[in-house]
């Protein structure tokens, strides 16, 4: 092999140990929270993301510091994978002051300034307008910037994803709106709420550009991420990719899940985005069993680290109730 | 209330008896339907419904997209041709995604249109805090409701009141808010059997009582019972007042009340600045200034996003120490 | 000529006297209108509709009694063409108890239980979602009733243009969505608040079936509403009307106009639906100068009764003043 | 109040105040906007930002769709991404679709994120009733807003708060929501030069006196001073409040002013039932309630629709004749 051919192997292999780590990271961390949830350290609703992971690993990638990320009440993925502490987002969960929202805000609530990760935002719909603000603020500075936004296809038939697509495509604003296509709102079938079942479709109505991706794959994912966010900071103009993907759990730690069959779950089951990518990886031999036994072993520390971190770290004081409410006096 | 005539009683749930309450105006008229989101396939997200689609079909347990505004709208016109929906939204919320619906349109139907059009439509709603859902998913905003003319805004806080408010606020030719708190679907109570439709325009005393009145609705009505237990071991008779009816407020028996007691403590899950409790406080103020002993309390939320962890959640709502406090406070304070 | 091809003569010509008589009745009416506003008799916003009268008078011909009608607060036309009486719409914009709403609701607000018509909806998108319940109820007991509701293009940016599109779609309801497109949402013309500027294209993503018409020709609003209503009504499915027409006054009273030129208002003016109408008609001897006339002095007497009507009618008393808030005790 | 500081004054229209702050913001920091319905190539719908889209262009006078929800949301986020956006809602009545993004969005933003972020961004919308706008278009909401926390409200209600408090609105590091009533537009009055920005946290005695005190804001200060006028003609010398800022309440100067008065009546175009009125009298109920010489008046709106035509709704808004009747009535009532 030349020189060369030899870089771009190992930065291959590098990117390959990279993806896993955060794929793994994602999975074993909710694992772990759902654990938790029924230690009863981390309570309120708790949405996992378990199934879905690709997506964001693949569509974060291509970002830069100093992009913008919005995203839902099911955001532990997008956090991890942006670069929040796992210690920082269990602390958050555990409701401790030491989470990357003080403990305030909980599963649903994360956010991180210094990562510009603007939540964890629990109304469905509701971040697509403030992610239009976001780009609106580096459009006008003219920073180079881009947005991603973050939402379920259930928020796909909401008002405000309509007026945020509009308004978007109408500015001409860096917006990358990713729709992560799970085919449930709750119990709600995407073809019970939907007239139209293809959410790449509506992209037409407003004049914006579109791609469908399969969400189980991360490589297609990140492929098309890149093509999309270069051609999203360039051309200053909203994309929206559709990535189809499935959750494996339950909606919330509530769901006794009487609106889909067994079988159904068990044949996305079988599309594990993970183990389908550590498949084809260590079949083209980017990434080796040891590769992977050492991802795992990391991210088990990591993921304990985060749990003992979130477990000794101290609650708020009462006496501190009502603060963050606005700007204390300087 | 139907308790009187009642010849036996069965123990069961708020959730229950909320479901109960459903399938028996399905039953009985064919108008009514129940519309929402998750209300079919996933037995609503409090379980209120689960069982209904299966008995009544999908046109009349119908499943929503997330619309708030869509479906509450829907509600309006099929209620104003002739049907009698019952909307549920997931919680309250939500509901602020619906609110010109409700308020332009349900409201102002009849007047707009001179007393032509009527909007005979039920809305549930869940609402309040305490389950640890943090700032979006915490509101109490009953009196933002309890504001709008043309609307009656109703919070069954017994087991009996969710059996039976509904088949009320069905008969009503206006439109009808219910609101029921997530802290009260797993509330045990009496249900007396028959049971009948409840008067839609009473408060009840759920304890009666000579030294003060505690005064409150929804979900902290079983605190205001708490708190009025506390009072008692320390020789306090607290009548507990139930306002069931937020809009038009019940007042008389209000004033009734405070004119037993001369003492008045409003409990109330919203935040305090703006609350129920201060309409109740004002209004009590304007009609009994001088049957007063002591200044009017109220026990409200603290003024502060519902933060998520447990120890400051609490801390931000109604407690029970804080209406026993309160309470205590109007019988020592004086000039 | 054949008795029966002399029987459809005469019917067209029937049916061309009728067309023309609404047309110049709306547009009459409108400018008496904007006389009695002037003389403070009238009071609040008035929005004319004046230019656009093909659409209501094309749109509302194929509907039946038990079909029902929403519009918003430009609707003098459709609650005249619906069958409203004159001076029962006149006193309402006079405020006076005989008013076709009791008085209260003014101009923005003419409602009709006799006829369906259910308002005069102020709120921009308001009366969309309550048509999709008002085509429910009908779907649910099986009348074969439509309902038509009309509304601006500017509504269109509405979140709930966009739920009302889908739930319509979605549960399959005889919605037929007339969208008068005129231009302009009070001074925003519609390409500075449409990232796409055809509002006939959005319909595709709630896979709804669509048409363009010229609102400026009342043959053709009328033809496409006789297809569209007898396909809605047969196969219980919404469609989308696109008109595109223009008004030609301001958008109320307060409005200085200075958002348009008067070069583009005088070009479409020439394009008046009621000249061109009458112009055809004549020129294919369907109407008759005298016909015209006729019709002209049957309106003017019936504008000027409405007039007189409106005047004498008597005020509410202020005792009343909390009627019709909630259902009066029986 | 910069008025101390003038050195000459001109008089001029509320209207002209409020253009003039625009200018003066956009002019100042370039990340200052202004976006909203018709803001721009139509001048405003009270023509308040007329020719302000040729002085700074299109991207800083940037006309919406109609997407009050969309375009609200837009201005939190631009908010949280560093600029200074001032967002226009025509009407409170059309905030209804927007109060999604400035209930859960902009107030809580702050809180949610544990203090990282926060969301200055200034709404300015029109309100209040008066024109013949019927139901639809005559809301009077303040109170909703008053009742957030994460939010601050406040209604100018003269030419020189009209002319700075934007300033200070924006130099706020959280969301503040400006309040102008449709009446006030046309008002003329002093404007102080130079002016400076105003204090946006208390209340303004605006009429001293000593016999009661009729405490109000927006739209409805006008009518109070006219009923101060009036009841001066009778020897009753009222003290006139201007509460100026909805949320947080500057109570102690409301307290202080029935400390010297012992009477009061609030006066407020809301609703009666839930309205500002109603907190601002329970608030002083139990603060002051040993001050208190004669039961709380409130002088609001009737529970009513807001009809169209003149007669009605003259009948159904707060007037001269009944604050004048109010507080004559607080003068003359006792035990
Ligand atoms: C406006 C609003 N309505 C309802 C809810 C309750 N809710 C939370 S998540 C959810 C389903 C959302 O589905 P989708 O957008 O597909 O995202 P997913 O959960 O599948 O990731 C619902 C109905 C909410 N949070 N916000
Ligand atoms: C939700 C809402 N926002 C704003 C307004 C104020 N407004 C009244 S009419 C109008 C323009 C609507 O334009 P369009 O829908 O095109 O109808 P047109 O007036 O052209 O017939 C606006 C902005 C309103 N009534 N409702
Ligand atoms: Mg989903
Ligand atoms: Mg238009």
């Amino acid at each position: 092999m030349s020189p060369a051919a030899t870089a771009a192997d190992a930065a291959a292999r590098a990117h390959a140990r990279q993806v896993l780590a955060h794929l793994v990271l994602v999975r074993r961390f909710e694992e772990r929270c759902a654990i938790e949830y029924q230690a009863t350290r981390i309570r309120g609703f708790l949405h996992l993301y378990i199934g879905e992971e690709a997506v964001a690993v693949g569509c974060l990638a291509p970002l830069e510091g100093r992009d913008n990320v919005i995203a839902t009440y099911r955001e532990h993925g997008h956090a991890l994978v942006r670069g929040l502490s796992p210690a920082s987002v269990m602390a958050e969960m555990f409701g401790k002051a030491s989470g990357c929202s003080g403990g305030r805000g909980g599963s649903m609530h994360l956010f991180s300034a210094q990562h510009r990760f603007y939540g964890g935002q629990a109304i469905v719909g509701g971040g697509l307008p403030v992610a239009v603000g976001l780009a609106l603020a580096d459009r006008m500075r003219d920073t180079g910037a881009v947005t991603m936004a973050f939402f379920g296809e259930g928020a796909v038939v909401e008002g405000e994803f309509h007026e945020a697509l509009n308004l978007a495509a109408l500015w001409e604003l860096p917006v990358v709106f990713v729709c992560e296509n799970n085919g449930y709102a709750m119990g709600t079938a995407l073809g019970r709420a939907h007239a139209q079942p293809d959410v790449w479709r509506r992209a037409a109505g407003y004049g914006v550009e579109t791609e469908v991706v399969d969400g189980m794959d991360v490589i297609a994912v990140e492929a098309a991420a890149r093509r999309i966010v270069e051609r999203v900071r360039a051309e200053r103009r909203p994309y929206l990719l559709e990535a189809r993907t499935y959750r494996f759990r339950a909606h919330s730690m509530f769901d006794p899940e009487l609106y889909r069959d067994k079988a159904e779950v068990a044949a996305w089951r079988e599309r594990c985005p993970i183990a389908t990518y550590v498949a084809r990886m260590t079949a083209a031999g980017t990434l080796t069993a040891d590769d992977v036994a050492a991802i795992e072993a990391a991210v088990a520390a990591r993921v304990d680290e985060a749990v003992a971190f979130a477990e000794a770290a101290p609650w708020e004081p009462v006496a501190a109730l009502t603060r963050h409410v606005t700007a204390e006096a300087p | 209330m139907s308790a009187a005539s009642a010849t036996s009683a069965t123990t069961t749930t708020y959730r229950e008896a909320a479901r109960q309450a459903l399938r028996a105006a399905l039953a009985a008229d064919p108008r009514v339907f129940l519309m929402g989101e998750d209300v079919g396939a996933y037995g609503g997200t409090y379980a209120v419904s689960r069982g209904l689609l299966d008995e009544f079909g999908p046109a009349r347990v119908r499943d929503t997209p997330l619309s708030e505004s869509g479906f509450v709208g829907a509600g309006v016109g099929a209620a104003m041709n002739g049907m009698r929906p019952i909307v549920e939204i997931m919680t309250v919320n939500f509901a602020l995604l619906a609110l010109d619906q409700l308020v332009n349109g349900a409201a102002l139907m009849r007047h707009m249109s001179g007393g032509q059009f009527h909007v005979p439509l039920v809305v549930r709603m869940a609402t309040g805090a305490g389950r640890q859902l943090a700032a979006q998913h915490s509101h109490s905003l009953e009196g933002w409701f309890a504001h709008v003319p043309g609307l009656r805004v109703a919070a069954p806080a017994t087991v009996e009141d969710a059996r039976w408010m509904l088949a009320t606020a069905l008969a009503d030719p206006d439109p009808v808010i219910l609101f029921e708190h997530v802290g009260l679907y797993g509330l045990e109570g009496e249900l007396p059997e028959p049971g009948a439709p409840v008067d839609l325009t009473r408060a009840a005393v759920r304890r009666p009582g000579t030294d003060v009145s505690l005064v409150t609705y929804g979900g902290s009505l079983p605190k205001a019972l708490r708190a009025a237990a506390h009072l008692a071991e320390t020789g306090v008779d607290a009548e507990v007042v139930d306002l069931r009816v937020l809009r038009p407020l019940d007042l008389d028996t209000v004033v009734a009340s405070v004119t037993r007691t001369h003492r008045l403590v409003v409990i109330d899950e919203m935040w305090r600045t703006g609350s129920l409790a201060g309409e109740v406080a004002a209004a009590v103020a304007e009609r009994a200034f001088y049957q007063l002993d002591a200044p009017i309390a109220r026990v409200c939320s603290v003024e502060v996003p519902i933060p998520y962890p447990k120890h400051l959640e609490d801390a931000a709502l109604p407690t029970v120490d804080a209406i026993v406090a309160a309470a205590r406070a109007t019988l020592e304070g004086g000039p």
